[in-house]
């Protein structure tokens, strides 16, 4: 295996959980919710995820634990900023802090197991084709399947009706509220959409990265998604792109200070954070001819009956 | 069965005052279902929680002690939250404070400076907590961009900047290379109020900033600019209001708070620089910030009840080991009360039964 | 039943569409009370009345989109229960908003397709869209996103959007408001055909000349109740004015003794490019307003005149000093603040988040503006006292109506918090005031009120700049008037010559000189 | 008679797998051995800031009569309530100061660390070591030292390709560092982290790898070929015991194989021969025979290190280190 191929395998793991993360937070965006406790979600994401991967022996049972459990925690959010018009900004940081605290208890009985990782793919002929062959189709499937949503996400958008009246909802409640959409159940289906997405990108880190569970694990990743979606623009295509930079540079720095390359290692540590800031200021400065912002992000919307 | 809110004609007092205490009072009854369920007696984990700490003088003192520096973060944040601007990265803007006021400390370290130091290191740590909070602000009024991310990517640059700083050129020579500068110089030190207690004139200070605060926003023409720009921006910019040099304003004033309680914090209760010197106080100070509903007199009561759950905490863990994760669960859950009973003072919340299609509204 | 009976309905066993003892309560405030009206097929039915009324709220519960607390809706002569927008257009109810109902960063197809029930595929409903617009000559492109689009446009949307739905019955809530009268000719021709094609329309709008000529029924409510159904053709407008406001409307007095002075709002060449891609370039605009003298600005909503608000009042600067001029003060360049403590005064259009912070006391919005000049504010502390004061001041002189001493700015109905910040403004003794939409959404009586105040300001040597959509306003208290358009501003007429055909030629972009060639045209 | 009060303050949860996890496992034994005459307290996840000296000081009012702050940062605050509390024992672990009622202990790690060097030399196909190190403090330093010196016995030529983390615990940065050390080359990855997700990678990629801190074969069944496991148990034991007995005596404790403080895991993974040379390594450190700090010790810039213990380097100078020996090409950051 070459070193290039390696390192873009390596980019491709590293990058996944951040990729499914920042697609269900575009889509709760594009509703118009900004909901800030992505990184809430993933970590309670991960402690079920595990649990039910260990209680089960089953990868695709820990994942759908995950899931739900990431669902569960969107609609704690939901109920606040929806139901009771609650701020969503505080909400979100509110929901990360329980998260926290969640996982850790949940997580507890877990502490010291381990579980068999997501199996890597192998496709005979396929898997062996000479440098795209283990990059295309050799990793775990979990990295194919959050490429699929994206396109999955880019289709409904953009190509169906109701993708149409979610980003109806996220650019002008109340017109959407007086042509008979309910705002309220549309952002309700996206904040569990975001919060299945990212439950699964919490569960993604010790179902298929690392096959244990440890309290904290997800690391700041989900804030790093929530500056995923502004950096793409809330566009699904560039999501990809923005994640798999910030994974490049992940693994790139550490590669660097393997070639040693002479800088302070805290440096290095700090690149990721900040290229988002710098990546976050040229994008926003680019944007300034037409905005792609939802119009009604983080707003409150409580409707007349 | 459907949950409809309907839009007061104005904002409620009386809620406003009892929500709160609607809200601990649900966050008790939550938390004991929690103990029930691990299987501890929730009347006396409540106990243990919120009356035992209360009830001696150490313990009393330590919660001064825990709420100063969340305090201090708190009424800053209040102001740019106040200002509708999302200040999240107070951790990294304590970190700075800290690493800029400890920079006098070192250096004069070992010489016969006076009494100026102290004075000098929390100016410096002011400062540097003020320019470090400015960065997010300087991107979002520049270029627009989201200073929630911003902000919260800084911490993380701030957390490993200290760390290069006491493991390479701030090191204490006699340390055997460990990670952390050698203990201040008295004069460098924060005093202690009372002779052999933990508390410090860092208290003194947290409360003459909560009094500042409250004058600034309730008396003067820059807290009301401040509110006006949180509450109507466009209001704000007829008013003649500049939102952005207010968002710029209330960044460095909040950098600055949390520069002031890092270096306070370093030259007290620690008493040297060191990794891990902030047990997340920025994020806990968001919370103190809502808890107190952003008003500066709130910020202290939430701050000194906040304090009293970590005393709490550890008492719990130490008297009936309930695990520390109860106590992050316990905040959580108590912000969202908090934040939910709020929205009581704006609406109205209505339970309506029927569906509409089985009323026929006919009478 | 007061005045004049209605027209014959015409004949048919049930009316399309009839409301009985409908009702709708917010909290305590009853919004509709118990109104019962009939709308036939092949009839154009207006619905009259003043501000806060209950129109909106009426049609909006017969489109489906909010409850009836009481009372019931028969449709074609069978009970009907809606529980959502979905279920009126199915049943074939279409509505036309007064506020658009459009989504700025979607095209113009996706608009349409959000207002239709998506039975058909895009590229079916693209097709049929074209050819609607076409067979009613409102002209349409399909792929341009809404907000590059201009008001009279946005409205065809709208109407082409109900259209679509081949409604059985129309509403339409005030479509006219922003269009040039001539565009408004070109409406009535649809609504006419459409009547023609045995359709039921209900017309709410303001303007009664324009009611007289379109409709054959009008209902009227006042305070959430019907008042009166009567024939529009059979009444005057003032007879239908009385009858919305429930008695005579004090006429409003020019104080004979006005003489113009010296200059006192200059603007020079000014341009200015807009900050989002949402708003107008302002385009060399010139005027010289003396003390004294009131200037109208004429023209449909979104051309220019929010920009020019804003340029004039410093929220957004100039680059060149001296393309304002505030009282001999080159101010360009100055902030708000500056401005007003040079004697200038502002009040906006919108009342809530603009001209007040809505959840805030009257005392503190006292201050939002009072701050700059007024004695509110020694050495940066807030004088309480005399915010209040300034309430006090304001309540009296101009008759504000609330519930308390200092109540919160959006607990005040809307005529009342637009008294109080009129008042705000003139208790200042400004110099010069400029004003957008003066009595926008104000009742009758405070409209007088406002009116008043606005000439007594000018009598006393202040220059005012006025904006408004309303036409017969303006010709009730402006010295001289001139229309925007496309961020442009016209010469000045004096407001005698000022006829509503020139104007409406002016706010649909033709210059005088060119009104032979328009009429051609329009021929 | 009432039961002993024994304390302990943790820098992580419990559950880390790592540093925390084992010092439990040290508390658990200990309350095995002597469960019937002690009582156990401890909090979790204190962090060395300023909550841990009212962490330490609760511990103290709450009647623990020997408490056990186990993290190098809790150094002056445990400093700070001994002196308020003479009559409570204080045990600090990794620290440096001292007092009348205040014991320092550690684990001489680095002894293991010099084994696994050798294991690592023995075994490397490409003569590439990876490192994966968390904070440059001398322990960590000691450690990879330690290592080149027992490889070089082996092979002389020996590379080592340190990434430095800046973190002891983030399984996901540790797997990536795992990989981008595997993709560079080395074939045998060490750590100086503390989640087992650098066993895992090293397991999945085929390669072999060394445990840190605790038993991690479970990660790595087929990888693991040992590990310095922190075996706090008999320490706890007898300085529990020593206060029952009112011995309890201030000392610094500085433990290694000898002391079975630090104890490897079985070596597996790897052909007899070597490891019945590992085990004689072993046994020759057990014994005092074979000392890897050995005089003379060449730095990295060439000159040879001052040898302040006779045959081989003082205490001090290995809890102070702060140089690579020669060998290493990279610099020690922040240097
Ligand atoms: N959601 C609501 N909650 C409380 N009051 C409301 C609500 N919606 C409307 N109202 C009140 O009901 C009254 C009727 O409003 P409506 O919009 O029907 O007036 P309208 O006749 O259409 O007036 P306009 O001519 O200004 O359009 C007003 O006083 C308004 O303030
Ligand atoms: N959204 C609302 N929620 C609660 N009360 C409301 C709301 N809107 C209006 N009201 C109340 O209804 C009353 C009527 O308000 P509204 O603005 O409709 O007055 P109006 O009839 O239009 O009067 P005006 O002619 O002065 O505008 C006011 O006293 C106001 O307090
Ligand atoms: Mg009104
Ligand atoms: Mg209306």
């Amino acid at each position: 295996m070459g070193l290039i191929e390696a390192i873009i395998l390596a980019v491709l793991a590293a990058s996944t959980p951040l990729l499914l993360a920042a697609t269900g937070e575009l889509v709760t965006e594009r509703s118009g919710v900004l909901n800030l406790g992505v990184e809430g979600m993933m970590i309670v994401g991960a402690a079920c995820g595990f649990g039910g991967a260990w209680l089960s022996g089953s990868v695709i049972i820990g994942a759908l634990c995950g899931i739900v459990a990431g669902v569960l925690m969107s609609l704690i959010f939901a109920l606040m900023t929806l139901g009771l018009a609650v701020n969503q900004v505080a909400t979100g940081l509110a929901l990360t802090i329980l998260g926290i605290g969640l996982s850790g208890l949940i997580g507890s009985r877990f502490v010291g197991e381990k579980i068999s990782l997501a199996p890597h793919l192998y496709i005979p002929g396929l898997t062996d084709i000479p440098l795209i062959g283990r990059i295309l189709f050799g990793e775990d499937a979990f990295v194919y399947l959050s490429l699929a949503l994206v396109a999955g996400v880019w289709f409904f958008l953009y190509k169906t009706r109701a993708g149409l009246i979610l980003r109806a909802a996220g650019d002008n409640h109340a017109s959407a509220h007086a042509l008979g959409y309910s705002v309220l159940r549309i952002r309700m289906f996206a904040v569990m959409f975001g919060g299945a997405c990212a439950g699964l990108a919490g569960a993604y880190l010790p179902l298929a990265y690392t096959p244990f569970f440890i309290p904290g694990m997800t690391a700041g990743r989900g804030w790093i998604a929530l500056a995923l979606v502004v950096f793409a623009s809330w566009l699904p295509g560039r999501l990809v792109i923005g994640a798999y930079l910030f994974g490049a540079v992940t693994i790139l720095q550490l590669h660097a200070q393997g070639w040693g390359v002479g800088i302070p290692s805290q440096l290095m540590s700090a690149l990721p954070y900040l290229a988002t800031v710098i990546v976050l200021v040229l994008i926003s400065r680019a944007r300034t001819g037409g905005s792609t912002a939802p119009a009604a992000l983080g707003t409150v919307f409580v409707p007349d009956r | 069965m459907q949950l409809v809110l309907e839009k007061r004609a104005e904002r409620s007092n009386t809620i406003a005052l009892i929500s709160p205490l609607i809200a601990i009072g649900l966050t008790l009854v939550t938390m004991s279902i929690l103990f029930a369920i691990l299987g501890k007696n929730p009347i006396s984990a409540l106990g243990v929680y919120f009356i035992d700490p209360l009830t001696d003088s150490y313990s009393l003192q330590e919660i001064a002690v825990k709420a100063t520096p969340l305090v201090m973060i708190a009424i800053g944040l209040s102001l740019c939250y106040l200002a509708n601007a999302w200040n999240i990265g107070a951790e990294g803007q304590f970190l700075v404070g800290a690493v800029a006021g400890s920079w006098l400390a070192v250096k004069t370290q070992g010489t016969d400076a006076g009494p100026w130091v102290l004075p000098a290191m929390m100016l410096l740590a002011a400062i540097g907590g003020a320019l470090y909070a400015l960065i997010p602000a300087i991107c979002k009024v520049r270029f627009g961009a989201s200073e929630i991310l911003t902000s919260l990517m800084l911490v993380y640059v701030a957390d490993l900047l200290l760390d290069y700083l006491v493991r390479g050129p701030w090191r204490d020579p006699k340390g055997f290379n460990f990670p952390t500068t050698a203990e201040f110089d008295p004069v460098a030190a924060v005093p202690a109020l009372i002779e052999g207690g933990r508390l410090h004139l860092g208290g003194v200070i947290a409360l003459v900033v909560v009094a500042a605060v409250a004058v600034l926003l309730g008396k003067t023409i820059k807290g009301f600019e401040i509110r006006v720009v949180g509450a109507a921006p466009r209001a704000a910019r007829f008013g003649g209001f500049n939102s952005n040099q207010l968002i710029l304003l209330t960044f460095a004033i909040s950098g600055a708070l949390a520069g002031l309680a890092g270096i306070i914090e370093v030259a007290g209760p620690v008493g040297h620089l060191q990794p891990g010197i902030s047990p997340g106080y920025g994020f806990t100070a968001i919370i103190v910030a809502f808890l107190g509903r952003l008003n500066p007199v709130g910020i202290l009561i939430a701050g000194l009840f906040l304090a009293l759950t970590f005393i709490g905490g550890e008492q719990a863990q130490i008297a009936m080991k309930i695990p520390l994760d109860v106590t992050k669960v316990f905040q959580g859950i108590l912000l969202f009360y908090v934040l939910a009973c709020d929205s009581l003072i704006l609406y109205r919340f209505k339970l309506v039964f029927a569906s509409p299609k089985v009323s026929s509204g006919a009478h | 039943m007061l005045d004049s009976t209605p027209a014959e309905p015409p004949t048919g066993a049930a009316p399309l569409l009839r409301t009985v003892g409908l009702t709708k309560r917010y909290g305590s405030f009853l919004a509709n009370e118990a109104i019962d009206i009939d709308v036939w097929p092949t009839q154009i039915h207006a619905l009259l009345g003043e501000n806060g009324a209950g129109k909106s709220t009426l049609v909006k519960a017969i489109y489906g989109l909010i409850q009836p607390s009481e009372g019931e809706m028969h449709w074609q002569g069978e009970k009907m229960v809606l529980s959502g927008p979905s279920q009126a257009r199915s049943r074939g109810i279409g509505m036309v908003f007064q506020h658009f109902s459009l989504f700025d960063n979607l095209t113009v197809a996706e608009n349409v397709a959000l207002g239709l029930d998506g039975k058909e595929s895009f590229k079916d409903m693209s097709a049929r869209l074209e050819q609607v617009s076409r067979v009613y000559g409102l002209p349409l492109d399909p792929k341009r996103e809404v907000w590059q689009l201009s008001v009279g446009e946005r409205q065809r949307i709208e109407i082409v959007r109900t259209l679509m739905q081949n409604p059985k019955f129309l509403i339409l809530d005030e479509p006219t408001a922003v269009l040039t009268p001539q565009e408004a000719d070109q409406l009535f021709v649809v609504l006419n055909r459409l009547k023609a094609e045995g359709r039921a329309i209900l017309y709410i709008s303001h303007k009664l000349e324009e009611v007289k000529r379109l409709c054959d029924t009008a209902t009227i409510l006042r305070g959430g109740r019907k008042v009166s159904t009567c024939n529009p053709k059979a009444e005057t407008a003032a007879s239908l004015a009385r009858m919305m406001v429930g008695g005579e409307i004090k006429e409003v007095r020019a104080p004979a003794n006005r003489r113009t002075t010296i200059p006192r709002l200059v603007v020079n060449d000014l341009s200015l490019e807009p900050d989002d891609p949402h708003s107008v370039r302002l385009r060399n605009i010139s005027f010289e307003l003396k003390g004294g003298e009131i200037l109208g600005i004429a023209g449909v909503a979104g051309n220019g005149q929010d920009e020019l608000f804003a340029a004039l009042s410093g929220e957004r600067l100039a680059q060149d000093p001296s393309t304002i001029v505030i009282d001999g003060h080159a101010a360009g360049h100055l902030s708000i603040t500056q401005r007003r403590k040079l004697g200038a005064a502002f009040v906006p259009e919108e009342r809530l988040g603009h001209g007040t912070v809505p959840r805030m006391k009257l005392s503190e919005n006292a201050l939002l503006t009072g701050h700059a000049a007024s004695g509110m504010v020694l050495h940066g502390f807030v004088n309480t006292a005399v915010t209040l004061k300034t309430v006090d001041r304001a309540t009296e002189t101009f008759d504000v109506r609330k519930a308390k001493r200092d109540p919160e700015a959006a607990s005040l109905s809307g005529g009342n918090l637009q008294k109080f910040i009129v008042g705000r403004e003139i208790l200042r003794n400004p110099m010069v005031l400029v004003v957008s939409q003066p009595t926008w959404g104000v009742d009758a009586g405070a409209a007088a009120v406002i009116r008043q105040a606005l000439l007594d300001l000018a009598a006393g040597g202040a220059a005012l700049l006025v904006t408004s959509q309303d036409l017969d306003e303006l010709a009730e208290i402006t010295d001289r008037i001139a229309v925007m358009f496309h961020g442009h501003l016209s010469e000045p007429l004096p407001t005698a010559d000022a006829s509503r055909e020139k104007l409406g030629l002016l706010m649909g972009g033709s210059t005088l000189g060119q009104k032979e060639a328009a009429h051609a045209a329009g021929a | 008679a009432d039961k002993l009060k024994v304390g302990f303050i943790y820098i992580g949860p419990v559950g880390d797998l790592g540093w925390t996890y084992q010092h439990d496992l040290g508390r658990l034994a200990m309350l095995k051995e002597l469960g019937d005459r002690v009582e156990t307290t401890f909090l979790e996840n204190v962090s060395e800031g300023p909550d841990s000296e009212r962490s330490i000081e609760q511990l103290a009012r709450a009647g623990n009569k020997l408490i056990f702050t186990t993290s190098f940062g809790y150094m002056e605050p445990t400093l700070k309530v001994a002196k308020k509390y003479p009559n409570v024992h204080f045990e600090h672990a990794t620290g440096y100061k001292r007092d009348k009622n205040m014991s320092t202990y550690s684990g001489r790690f680095y002894e293991g660390r010099y084994i696994q060097g050798i294991i690592a030399a023995k075994m490397s196909k490409s003569g590439v070591l990876g490192y994966i190190a968390s904070f440059p403090i001398p322990e960590v330093i000691s450690g990879i030292n330690a290592t080149m010196l027992g490889a070089q016995t082996i092979n002389p030529n020996i590379k080592v390709k340190i990434i430095w983390a800046n973190t002891w615990f983030d399984p996901g940065k540790e797997a990536d560092a795992a990989k981008a050390l595997i993709d560079q080359g080395a074939d045998i990855i060490m750590q100086h982290t503390d989640s087992p997700a650098a066993m895992q990678v090293a397991a999945e990629r085929g390669k072999l790898a060394f445990g840190q801190d605790s038993e991690m074969i479970k990660f790595g069944p087929k990888a693991q070929l040992t590990s310095t496991m922190n075996n706090w148990g008999p320490y706890y034991i007898e300085r529990v015991k020593a206060e029952l007995n009112g011995t309890w005596k201030s000392e610094d404790f500085w433990g290694g194989l000898k002391s079975k403080i630090v104890v490897m895991a079985p070596y597996t993974n790897m052909p007899d021969d070597v490891k019945k040379l590992a085990m004689e390594t072993e046994a020759a450190i057990t014994e005092g025979k074979l000392q890897p700090f050995k005089c003379p010790i060449v730095g990295q810039d060439g000159k040879e290190v001052e040898c302040k213990g006779g045959t081989h380097l003082d205490d001090g100078q290995v809890l102070g280190m702060n140089f690579y020996v020669k060998g290493i090409d990279e610099k020690i950051p922040g240097k």
